[in-house]
């Protein structure tokens, strides 16, 4: 990997945005990478969009914040305006695809735009709790930024207190992963 | 676990905020006085965490001016004392902070900047220079390191406690929203493990022996009757302060000879700078950059030295001329043209600071 | 520590009073003139002096003959420049 | 030869070199430092007494004792204090203000020293003014009294009510903190208040707090008869003498 992967996801409080770039640099920390991941923290955190600024490289990484991201993710409507900022022509836009009433909203300049349908696929095939691993699913299969092995490795190491209570949400969130790097894959960005 | 906070050390993954915890505890400070402000709350989160394992302790105090006195008491009671604050905390830190440098007394403040000026943003911005330098009553005798990195953080944090105990003058560690709410890597030790030895301490009041018996009570006090002995006190203190300033200085620069252009950003508004800088050099540009760590004392000298040889300089910084201001006031004499990128509150990031340099290197702008 | 003896320890001027028994002693380098002492005094046995203190105002002295010994002047200056001796054994005076 | 040098009476804990003290004629901080300094004697506390002093007048005594001293900013002692004994508990710290420096711009930091129940022993002198900038209005101010912000008289419409002090402080003091308010008009009784907040302390059962009705003929301007008639007679109309917080709940 040449210049650090940027990576902007944006969601709703509750969406889990900001524990998806906790694992999701928790998995590049254990490949051995470096990361800089800063979320935002203004006095709109409270019931505000939530976002996640994570740059993933080889080398120590530079300025924080980015202006364009390589991949920015809005998991809702006020995250798809509130992230268009850093969309540029080589970004691929990720939005799911549940959200109604954004088309005007889209960036017109990205590289590549793509609806996942990530909140039904949760929703339907797994559990609503595990929409945002999902999410963290597609980020990987857009980015490679971490394999399939580190990432289950670093949901372990964050969830694993959780799976000890109940195991099958082990398995319900490795799947997701997998599922959501499927997701994008179908879509032929990869 | 250990009696020491970190054995040897090891490569981490963690906020700033948490770094200045961290270093706090390896520096070997004794305890914390703190008053909730974003974005430095976090450090007083994990002291208050890892303190109690090594003994260490920690009030809450009711405001930022009650948080500076308490850790002056700290100190007077030979203790390594910190605090850490922003904004409009760091306002009322003025004041305490203002006896301390009166007083000599070797407070160390950890400040995470934020949008100014008053409650503006709680996020990021490069505006409390002046404040941090400057901001007392007084003459700015006090040592303010900018750092860009966690491993600055950590380490600055560490020097900050033996540069005010060698010394005697209140010194800052002078950070950002950016650097204390970002997670990136940094190396957490032992400083023993790396050589550092850490400056002993001492009380300046309720040392042994009854005071007018065994020995001379100490008598603090930081007001004066007449001018001239004001005076007296400050000369002595300023000659003091001029002499250790050549030690205590510290800068970073690169490509500064006969450069056509030379960017001056100092804290991580550097980060950015560097990158665009060595992207630009790279490309056959004649381009470097200088970035004073201590601000205050400032790197006078070796900033001349690098800007005399440059056709033009360039300062960055998110803030509207306050280290502007300073660099002015240290290249007073010489006639080479500043210019400037100035985004008082909001992050630079490294394409803006190219674009800007591209179009002062092909004398688009003037 | 060896330290040299105040000022005001120089020129006390020290009068006998109830009928011997007790030495009223005022150190003019130590009172202000102030005149809480001449207030408080049960006998109204202290008048001004025309020795002065040290801010050049006028300093207290006893009338023999009135004074009691009883330190409440000593008790309220707040200079603590008048000094009650009695001559006597320490009876308890607290 | 004389038989004896007589000495003045003054505590062994005072320092001899500072005296004549700074403090105006017939001011009160002479009396009300002179039982502090009597009590540190009978407690034998001087090698571990640490002093702080504000500003107003009460800085005048930066060099008042001879015990270890830190004069601060205005209203600032009462956290350098609380710094000090939260960083070395060994000591035993006071906390000297005037009604100024305690009850206005320093207020937040002794409603919170108080609530937080630290262990420091606060003494703050009532004289109803400004002293040190000159005879301005103060918190505790009476009404109808003439300042130099009140040529005509407080006016309690317009400024509001004189503050009372160990009052409020009994009020939100926890178990363990004792409050009192004593008057240079009653030494002993004064004494006693400030030795047993000094005592509380060393128990270790928390705050401890004396309100010290206090003189300023300078700014009063008053002559010694009628300085002595404001302290004992008009200020405690306002301000009532006694124990208002006692550990144990014994209130005088």
């Amino acid at each position: 990997m040449g210049k650090a992967v940027k990576i902007a996801l944006a969601g709703e409080g509750g969406q889990g945005v900001q524990s998806v770039a906790q694992i999701l640099t928790e998995a590049a920390a254990l490949e051995g990478k470096e990361i800089l991941y800063i979320p935002n923290f203004g006095v709109e955190q409270r019931g505000g969009v939530s976002i996640a600024f994570v740059q993933i490289g080889d080398e120590k990484i530079g300025a924080p914040k980015f202006k364009t991201g390589d991949i920015v993710i809005a998991l809702s409507d006020r995250a798809v305006r509130r992230v268009k900022m850093h969309v540029g022509p080589e970004t691929i836009f990720v939005y799911d695809a549940s959200i109604e009433g954004v088309e005007e909203d889209l960036p017109a300049n990205a590289r590549k735009i793509l609806a996942i349908p990530a909140l039904e696929t949760a929703n339907k095939e797994l559990h609503p709790r595990v929409f945002n691993v999902l999410i963290m699913g597609a980020v990987i299969g857009a980015t490679r930024v971490v394999t399939v092995e580190k990432a289950k490795e670093a949901i372990e190491k964050k969830l694993g207190y959780k799976f000890e209570k109940d195991p099958e949400l082990r398995e319900l969130n490795f799947k997701a992963v997998e599922k959501g790097i499927e997701l994008v894959e179908r879509m032929g960005v990869a | 676990m250990g009696s020491k906070p970190i054995e040897g050390e090891r490569k981490v993954f963690m906020t700033g905020n948490e770094a200045v915890a961290w270093a706090a505890l390896a520096a070997g400070a004794d305890i914390m006085y703190g008053y909730p402000i974003t974005p430095q709350n976090e450090i007083m989160q994990y002291w208050t965490r890892l303190g109690p394992k090594y003994n260490k302790k920690f009030l809450q105090t009711e405001d930022e001016l009650s948080a500076g006195f308490t850790t002056i008491g700290g100190v007077l009671a030979g203790r390594r004392a910190f605090t850490a604050t922003a904004g409009p905390g760091n306002v009322l830190m003025q004041e305490p902070m203002s006896m301390a440098e009166a007083m000599r007394i070797p407070t160390v403040v950890v400040i995470q900047q934020r949008g100014g000026p008053s409650t503006a943003t709680v996020i990021y911005s490069q505006q409390e220079v002046t404040l941090t330098c400057f901001g007392g009553n007084g003459e700015g005798l006090r040592v303010v390191y900018s750092t860009s990195s966690h491993q600055d953080l950590f380490d600055y944090t560490i020097k900050a406690f033996n540069t005010a105990w060698k010394y005697r003058f209140p010194t800052f560690v002078l950070s950002d929203g950016y650097q204390a709410k970002m997670r990136e890597s940094v190396v957490i030790y032992d400083p023993e493990a790396r050589g550092i030895r850490m400056v002993p301490t001492e009380p300046f009041l309720g040392k042994a022996g009854t005071p007018g018996e065994d020995r001379p009570a100490a008598h603090l006090r930081n007001t004066y009757n007449i001018e001239e002995e004001l005076l007296e006190v400050l000369s002595k203190d300023i000659e003091e302060y001029e002499r250790v300033a050549p030690e205590i200085i510290e800068y970073d620069a690169y490509n500064t000879e006969n450069a056509d252009l030379l960017v001056i950003a100092h804290g991580v508004v550097f980060r950015s700078a560097a990158m665009a800088v060595k992207e630009l050099a790279n490309q056959g540009y004649k381009i470097g950059y200088f970035r004073p760590i201590t601000l205050r004392p400032f790197p006078r000298e070796q900033l001349r030295q690098a800007a005399q040889q440059a056709k033009q300089l360039l300062v960055v910084e998110s803030a509207y001329g306050q280290l502007l201001k300073i660099v002015q006031d240290n290249l007073y004499g010489l006639n080479v043209p500043i210019k400037t990128l100035l985004r008082p509150g909001v992050g630079i990031t490294p394409e803006e600071i190219a674009e800007k340099a591209k179009a002062l290197l092909a004398g688009k702008e003037a | 520590m060896a330290q040299k003896d105040p000022e005001y320890l120089k020129k006390a001027i020290s009068v006998d009073v109830h009928a011997g028994k007790a030495t009223f002693t005022i150190f003019p380098g130590l009172c202000k003139g102030c005149g809480l002492c001449r207030e408080k005094c049960p006998e109204q046995a202290l008048d001004w002096s025309h020795k002065l203190g040290v801010y050049g105002t006028p300093t207290v002295s006893p009338n023999p003959e009135l004074c009691k010994a009883c330190r409440i002047c000593e008790q309220v200056c707040p200079d603590c420049a008048i000094t009650i001796g009695r001559k006597e054994k320490e009876k308890e005076e607290k | 030869m004389e038989a004896k040098q007589i000495l003045p009476k003054m505590p062994k804990s005072w320092n001899p070199a500072s005296k004549p003290h700074k403090f105006c004629p017939g001011c009160g901080h002479g009396l009300v430092l002179k039982a502090l300094g009597q009590v540190i004697d009978e407690l034998n506390i001087q090698d571990r007494v640490v002093f702080g002093c504000d500003i107003g007048c009460s800085l005048l005594s930066w060099d008042f004792f001879n015990v270890d001293t830190v004069q601060t900013h205005h209203g600032r002692t009462t956290p350098v204090i609380v710094g000090i004994k939260r960083a070395n508990p060994e000591l035993i710290t006071i906390a000297y203000m005037g009604d100024g420096g305690g009850y206005a711009i320093g207020s937040q930091h002794l409603v919170n020293a108080a609530n937080r129940n630290d262990n420091i022993t606060a003494i703050l002198v009532n004289n109803t003014v400004y002293a040190m900038t000159g005879g301005q209005m103060a918190p505790t101010t009476m009404p109808d009294q003439k300042t130099e912000t009140t040529p005509y008289g407080r006016d309690i419409k317009e400024t509001g009510y004189p503050m009372l002090g160990p009052e409020m402080v009994a009020a939100i003091a926890h178990e363990g903190a004792y409050v009192a308010r004593g008057s240079i008009a009653k030494f002993r009784q004064l004494k006693t208040f400030i030795k047993k907040a000094i005592e509380n302390q060393m128990a270790g059962r928390g705050f401890s707090f004396v309100e010290a009705l206090s003189t300023c003929p300078t700014n009063w301007r008053t002559n010694a008869e009628k300085t002595w008639d404001f302290v004992e007679n008009i200020m405690p109309q306002y301000f009532p003498i006694g124990e208002y917080k006692v550990p144990g709940g014994k209130e005088e």
